[in-house]
Parts: structure tokens; C-alpha cells; sequence
């Protein structure tokens, strides 16, 4: 069956994800991913918007983070303060997924700004919720579309950390969360390598040059030891994530 | 503590939007209009508009669309916020505008994250003069916002973030339902409203209905005691095309229309003219 | 951050009470049973008292009947507290004895003020090392506690002051309601019980009733969802003599007639005695 | 119409209370008399219990600050993490209430021990929420029993702060509430006089003579330039405070 990369992008972040994780969820690729998951192999997954909804099932794919049905198919919704303090700080949430404008090779990214923050050539929206979910998830996963302008050797402006320069910072930091450890893109799968606390390529998707990883990445990518082929994604998998994305372009259009 | 003596003349009259905004408001005042997707007081920000106010200081977690209208419309200063763009659409061009190129006026930013905006509301809420939290390890925010510092736990010597508190002149929310006598109820996604109102010297509510008396489906409902707000005013749809949980859906299509509206200086100036010559319509 | 590893592993099973007290109490277990006079866990502390669990610390803003039984019954080492009386009637007389005389043995104090106490629950829920807030302006009890301490606030130079955050390796409530899956809701006064639950590294749920599903009666409900309570027990009338909204009221007349049985240690050991011959009764 | 001296400390403090108050009342006297207030001369007066329960109007008095009653017939019930840091630390109420084991002259009160804090002769409840209800509340009152053990000249632990030892010392704490301004006894009302920050009596309850006052006052007490002799309870506030107390017996026994 024939499926797109973004298709092929969701399909993969949605299998990493564990029946008994729980999940802060952004709006786009993380949300559908998250979704998906728990409509193919973890349908006890907890998903938690920051708009405050905790233990969400929507049966469309919400446009932003606060849209009506998240609430009325959540557990129960909380207030934005106290989701913030007792539920992310509080080191409650195991996964946490950022995308953004740039990411370099240890998973800083930025989404403020692209230029010199005073006089940014482009504003981009802002951390929002990402530096404190960096840092208090138990482990991130990232999810971006590769291309050298957004896999940069340093970005303009950590937004949310990484792993800083190297190894070991987030611990010196008082850290104790794994931060960015994956980041599913439309050719690979990169993991952090514990040794230098970069992201070394661990899996490719089918049919993908190594050389195309390297033209799409700002910096000198390293490919691990073994590298993987990435499953395609399955009928079923695909089969439930268009009627996802159906259900949710009529109930937007509407 | 000077706000304690404030708050007890606090005590809701119930008012027609333009005697609200006209009472309430005034040029350079801090207004925090809040609503996290939810409950979002478009109407009002209409009538700020309409009524022509200018260098506003906004404050808000999420300024989505209605924030950039204001910023488009010349009537903002300042904004305090944590993110700024049109969720699950893309840009604010009238909050890009006036930060990258100073239009129609300058923008000045004070950026935080939304854990920082979140514990800031409940530190006003709380009359405490800053927010102290766990955050921003690493995060580039902290060195180019003076307002955000570091201070250490005094028993563990742990790295804590502090930053000041909110405290609007005015706040202005959306809500379900008020009383005759001025108790505001609010359900669903409550985000951080009821803080904003209690940090605020004066809370301006606008609501879908007013009702005899609130009957809350809980005892731990989300209401806010009339004492604690300023005026109350029905606008039916207020929160167009936001939504109101109970009584109509977020109009998405809206959202995505407004992008080439926002992107275009002309048919933003457009949108602006037909406002202006409207009163506000449900 | 330790606690984020365990917090992983929780997952609500269904257990008795005797299962529940026996696999998560330990001697010198820090325990927190928290009821802001509504939905005291007194049949769980009775459980405790049976065990025999020594030298606990327990930490509740009113220690009131049950922390008497617990004290007078030689459970406990230490008391972080901030009001220790019967309310309405007088005095607690089990916990003036360990205090003034020592008997049955010699309680530790780590006194506080509730707006402390409330803090500090709230602290240890957000996973913060500590609690800020204003207080005890003048109040000698910062003289006597070495826990208590002041600091600046970095923007205004005001005094502020901090206390620890609490962090029970086990906190003990009562609820009205759990799903089969593990999800509790709590409806009424809600005291500290969900900042209680969400800063303990296990939390007992002592519940009138368990149903197929929650259905709660407003979004915003109080609801502690399963993956944050490690046991669940039936455990109807459990809250006796205090009282369950919705359920049952408040005996008054016990509480009244607690005085005389805590005054005296033999009545107090008779009352004892039976209590640990018996299973608890509803 | 014959009245006891509990009645007419309750009725008397009663009447202190505004319509536009909003007080953080303690359980018994202060409990009776912002119900009494209630139920007389001011309907809309604002009755909050540091269990969370915001705007109750209960129909027998509670025994404990927590009853069923004072949820079920409130406006709203909140955390009591809530109650302590939006409202009460964040300025909201207007009256608290107060009473002790000791009082000073300048308001300072003891409910926490009566010897020394380390090894106390009397083990007293604590100040549970006093120390913040004393420096938040715009205004504090007091109903105290007057006694000399009671009205003493330095008051062995300070639970909650009056004036310290003199005026001027709540501001320089950054404190803009008046603190303790009235104190209601069984013998007469005091208040505070601004110059000293002492307490001096301004009204006499009928019947009682100025030495009983000092006989009953640890203090060398002193009398305003004009003092009132108080206005005897009214036949309506007596027949409303006794209904409430019979309801209440009942209640209880029940």
C-alpha cells in the first residue's frame, strides 16, 4: 500500500509509544501519532493536552490545543496552572514531543525566533509550554521533517534544551529526565548516543539514501554501528490514521 | 497590599459592553484578556478596538487572533506572553509586523514560557509579588528577559526561576453563565481565567446568559464570587469564533481565514474599517 | 526528580485494606492521612493501629480523633501539623500527653501554620523542594522552627518565606467514588487530598463505592486519575465517624464523646484494646 | 428580655459585621455571630470557612469548620490550598476572626502553649490558620471571655501578630491591614488606639463596673475620653440567636 512520509512519519512515532505511557500532546504530527496509537496497539495510552484535559480520546484530531472535544472525552480537565505545576513539574508525564522551526545534532531546538532575538528576521510563536516539558517529561521524542535550514549545526536560540554541548549537562543541571532521546523524521529515526549526547541516525526509512540523510542535515551526520530499515507502515495502521485524518478534515471544514 | 482596598468597592454591576470597556479601560493600561482556545472575549476585544484605546500593555499566555487584531489595529504597547501564533494554522502577520518591522507601532516583548505565565496569573492571584518555579533549565529565554531570575531553594540550594507576578489593571474573560446578582460560573477548559480575574484591580466578564441563580452541576464548580468582579455584561456569541463549551463550537474555518486576511496589510486594514463601522454582532 | 521513575510504575490495584496498609507502610514510614474534617480515613488509620507500624511520622494540617488514636496507640514518632485539637469540642488528650509528658512515648513536633501546611502540599505535588508564600509576619512560630525560613523576593526585596515541601512516603484519604480501573472522585470539601495523593510516592484510596465508570457531574470534577493512586479498597462507611457528602453526615456525638475516652489512658487502653480485637465495622 | 453574657458577646459582635463584608469565620462565637448577622441586619454578608467553603449560608452552626452543611449550602467549595492563597493571601477577605487562650494589650495572641514552647505546661491546638487570617484580613475582631490569665501583660508565644509592642510595626513589615482594631469580651468592647497601639476600653455592657474590668484584665487598663455603655441586645437579635442555638443543639445531638 502506498503511504506519504508524513503518513510514514506518524505511523513510526506512534509505535514507540508504550499502552501505559503517558503523554503531554501537541498539536499536529504528535497529536495524530498519539491518536493513532491508541487506536491500533495502546488503547489505555493517557494523553494529556496542556490546555489542561487529562486521560483525552478524542475521535477527531483536535486543530488547536484546547478544542472542545478534548474535553468532553477527557477524564477530567484541569486548570492550565495547576497542569503546569502538579502534573508536568510534578514529573508526572512520561512523554513529551516537540517539533520546531531548527534542532541541532543534541536536540536543542528552537521555535523563537530565526536571526538575533531583538531584531529576529523571523518571529516565530514562541517556546509556549516547550522549555519546561524538555526538562520534566521523562524522555522526549521529536518529530521534523529533515532538511538542512531546520537540522542545523547550532540553532539561532535554544527554545527548549537538549543535551546542551554534550553529555552529562542535563544531570549537572539537576535533571534527572532523559530529554530528547528520539527524532522520527520523513527519512530516519535518529537516537541520542550516550557516549557524546549526539543524535546518530538508527534506523532508515525504506528507500532512503544515506547520502539523502546527509544533504538534509546541517551538520556531519554519523550512522550507528547497525542501522536499521524502518517497517512500512502496516494496512491497518494506515487504514486507521486516513479515517482519523478524514474524520477530523470534515469535522474542521464544518 | 495596596489592592486589598480596591477590592472591597469590588462588587459586580451588570453593564452593556461599551460602558464596560469605556469604565474599565484607559491608554497604557496592563489588560490581560484570557481564554486558553476556549472562552476567548472576542467581543470585547472588539469593542477595545472600536473604542479606540492606545499603548495597551497585553498580557496573555496565548495571544492568538484577537490579540493580533489589537496589535494590528495600534491600540498595543507591549505584550507579556509565552506563545504567539494561530494554533494549528500558523503566524499572527500583525504581531510579526510590529515585532520584525515596527507596524503600525513597535512591539516590546516580554517572553516567558507557559509554565511562567501560569504560575505568574496565580501569583497575583495569590498577592505575591512573583511566581517561583522549577524551569527554563538551559533555555535562552533567561538571558536575553532580565525578568526572569534565579534564585536557590534555602534548604536544598536547588536552582529555582522566579518571575514577577501579573497583575492587570483589567481583566477580561468569557464565561458560560452569570447571576442577576453577578457570580460568574465557567466549565471546561478553564485555563487560566479564574486566576486572571483575581489578580486583576478590575475584572470585566462578559457571558453567554445571565441566569436567576447559578446552579452549579458540582460544589467544586469553577465560579467566581460577584465581589470579585467588576461588571458583568451579556454578549451572547462573545467568544466568536472561539467557542463556549455547552453552547457552540470553535469555528475553525474562521481561524484559517484569518490567515491571508492577517498576511495582507490592506485586507487586514479592510477587516479593520467594516469593524470599526459595526457594532458588535453574533 | 527521583520520583519520576517511581511515579511510572503506579498503577491503582483493587486491595483490601488489610493488603493495602500491610504492602505500603513501613516503621518510620512518613504518613500523611489527610480529610479537612470531611472524608477522614479513620477505618485506614484504625488498619494502622492494627499492624502495630511504629515510629511514624505523620504529617496533616488537623491532626484531629484519628492522629489521637494513632498517638495515644504508640504508632508515631514525629507530627508535622499546623491545628491539633478536636474541632468544636477541646482538646486532643492522647496527643497532649506525648507532647507534655511523653507517654506513650515522646512526639517530635514540626509545627507550621495551615497556609504552611496547604503550601507545602501543594509544593510537593508540583515537585518542588520547597514552598513560598507570605506569612508569619511576627509570628513566634518562625523563632521555633528551624523549618521555616525567609528569603527576598528577587524583584521587590519583599520578605518571603519558605518551608519544605511535604512528601509522605504515603498518603492515606478517603474518596466517595473509583471506576473499576482505578480513577477516583472526591466531591465536597476537597481539603489537601489531591495535592496530598499527587506528592506521595504510594497513595491509599479508601472509597464508599466502586462503579463500572466514573461519570462525573461536571468536567472540572475532582477527579485522581488511576496511574496516580497505587491501591484502591472498598471500603463503605470508612470515613465514620467524620462523614462522606452524599453518603452520610458527620456523628457529632463521637467526637463528643471522644473527650472523656481520650482524657483518661484507661479508658483510652480499653477503647484500644477492642479496636484491635475486631475488624473494622461499619 | 434577660440575656447572658455569651449572648450578649455574640450580638454585640454581630453588629460590628457589614453587609458588605466578606469574613473568614472561626468556629463558635465567630460562627455564631456572622450567622446572627446574617440572619438580622445583614443578608449578604459573606460567610467563608477555611475548609473552602466561599459564600454558605448554613442553617444550624457548625460544630467543626468543615461540616456538610457549609458545602452544601455554598456558592462554591474550593482546595484549601485555594482558600489560604487566593483568598486570604491574596487580599480578599475584609473581617477575620480571632479568639485565644491569651490576648496583650497590643492583639498579640496566643493559642499554641502555655509555659515554654519546647516544654509546655499546656499544649494548646496551634494557630492553625491564624498567623495569615491576623496579617491578611483587612480587619481583625476578637471575642475573648476576659480574664486575667487570659488579658496579660506579654502573652507566653505569639501565635498570630497584633501590634507587636507598639504602632507602626505591622507597616514596617510591609503589612497594610489594620490588624486586631476591636476586641468584643463578655465585659465590654475595646479597641485600638492609634497613637499607643495599645487597646482601651470604649464601651461598657451594661451593669459592669470599671473595676471589674481591670480585675478581670492583666494589664493596667486605660478608658477612652468617652466611653459608651453598649446598647443591650434587641428582643429580635435575642430570638434569632436563640433559634439558631436551638436548631444547632439539635442538630448536634442528632
Amino acid at each position: 500500500m502506498q503511504y506519504n512520509s508524513t503518513e510514514l512519519m506518524t505511523v513510526v512515532a506512534s509505535r514507540i509509544l508504550k499502552n501505559s505511557d503517558v503523554c503531554f500532546v501537541g498539536i499536529g504530527l504528535p497529536s495524530a501519532a498519539c491518536n493513532l496509537a491508541r487506536l491500533t496497539h495502546a488503547p489505555d495510552i493517557t494523553l494529556i493536552y496542556e490546555s489542561g484535559t487529562i486521560q483525552t480520546k478524542p475521535d477527531v484530531l483536535p486543530l488547536s490545543i484546547g478544542d472542545g472535544e478534548l474535553c468532553e472525552t477527557a477524564l477530567t480537565t484541569v486548570s492550565v496552572p495547576e497542569m503546569f505545576s502538579y502534573w508536568l513539574q510534578g514529573g508526572r508525564i512520561t512523554v513529551g514531543f516537540l517539533g520546531g522551526a531548527q534542532i541541532d545534532k543534541f536536540g536543542n531546538i528552537n521555535t523563537t525566533v530565526v536571526g538575533d532575538y531583538h531584531k529576529p528576521k523571523v518571529r516565530l510563536p514562541g517556546g509556549g509550554g516547550a522549555p519546561e516539558i524538555a526538562a520534566f517529561c521523562h524522555t522526549i521524542y521529536v518529530i521534523m521533517k529533515q532538511s538542512p535550514r531546520a537540522f542545523v549545526e547550532k540553532v539561532d536560540f535554544i527554545t527548549s534544551f537538549g543535551h546542551g554541548d554534550g553529555p552529562g549537562q542535563r544531570k549537572a543541571m539537576g535533571l534527572n529526565t532523559s530529554g530528547p532521546s528520539k527524532i522520527i523524521t520523513d527519512l530516519c529515526i535518529m537516537e541520542t548516543e550516550e557516549a557524546t549526547g549526539e543524535f546518530i541516525v538508527t534506523s532508515i526509512h525504506p528507500g532512503v539514501a544515506r547520502e539523502t540523510i546527509q544533504e538534509n542535515t546541517g551538520w556531519k551526520i554519523r550512522f550507528a554501528e547497525e542501522v536499521a530499515i524502518t517497517d512500512v507502515p502496516e494496512l491497518e495502521e494506515l487504514e486507521a490514521l486516513r479515517l482519523l485524518n478524514e474524520k477530523t478534515k470534515m469535522a474542521h471544514q464544518g | 497590599m495596596k489592592r486589598c482596598f480596591l477590592i472591597i468597592d469590588m462588587q459586580a454591576k451588570i453593564q452593556t459592553l461599551q460602558e464596560a470597556i469605556a469604565t474599565h479601560l484607559f491608554d497604557g493600561a496592563t489588560v490581560a484578556m484570557e481564554g486558553f482556545t476556549h472562552l476567548i472575549p472576542f467581543a470585547a476585544g472588539h469593542e477595545i478596538i472600536r473604542q479606540g484605546f492606545k499603548n495597551l500593555e497585553l498580557v496573555r499566555m496565548t495571544p492568538d487572533m484577537i490579540y493580533d487584531q489589537l496589535i494590528g489595529a495600534g491600540c498595543v504597547r507591549k505584550l507579556r506572553f509565552s506563545w504567539g501564533g494561530n494554533p494549528g494554522v500558523g503566524s499572527l502577520y500583525r504581531l510579526r509586523e510590529a515585532i520584525e518591522k515596527g507596524y503600525p507601532q513597535p512591539l516590546e516583548v516580554d517572553e516567558h514560557s507557559h509554565a511562567a505565565m501560569a504560575a505568574a496569573y496565580a501569583a497575583g492571584a495569590s498577592g505575591m509579588p512573583c511566581a517561583i518555579f522549577k524551569g527554563y533549565y538551559g533555555a535562552d529565554l533567561e538571558k536575553v528577559n532580565p525578568s526572569i531570575k534565579t534564585l536557590a531553594c534555602p534548604f536544598t540550594g536547588e536552582r529555582l526561576v522566579a518571575v514577577p507576578a501579573i497583575r492587570p489593571d483589567v481583566t477580561i474573560i468569557h464565561a458560560q453563565k452569570a447571576s442577576k446578582k453577578g457570580d460568574v460560573s465557567l466549565e471546561g477548559i478553564v485555563g487560566v481565567q479564574k486566576e486572571a480575574v483575581l489578580a486583576a484591580k478590575a475584572a470585566i466578564v462578559t457571558v453567554e446568559e445571565i441566569v436567576d441563580e447559578l446552579q452549579p452541576s458540582s460544589p467544586n464548580a469553577v465560579i467566581l464570587p460577584s465581589w470579585t468582579v467588576s461588571a458583568v455584561v451579556h454578549v451572547p456569541g462573545g467568544a466568536k469564533p472561539s467557542y463556549a463549551h455547552g453552547y457552540y463550537s470553535r469555528d475553525n474555518k474562521a481561524y484559517m481565514d484569518w490567515e491571508a486576511i492577517s498576511k495582507d496589510r490592506e485586507r487586514f486594514n479592510e477587516w479593520l474599517q467594516e469593524l470599526k463601522s459595526t457594532d458588535y454582532a453574533v
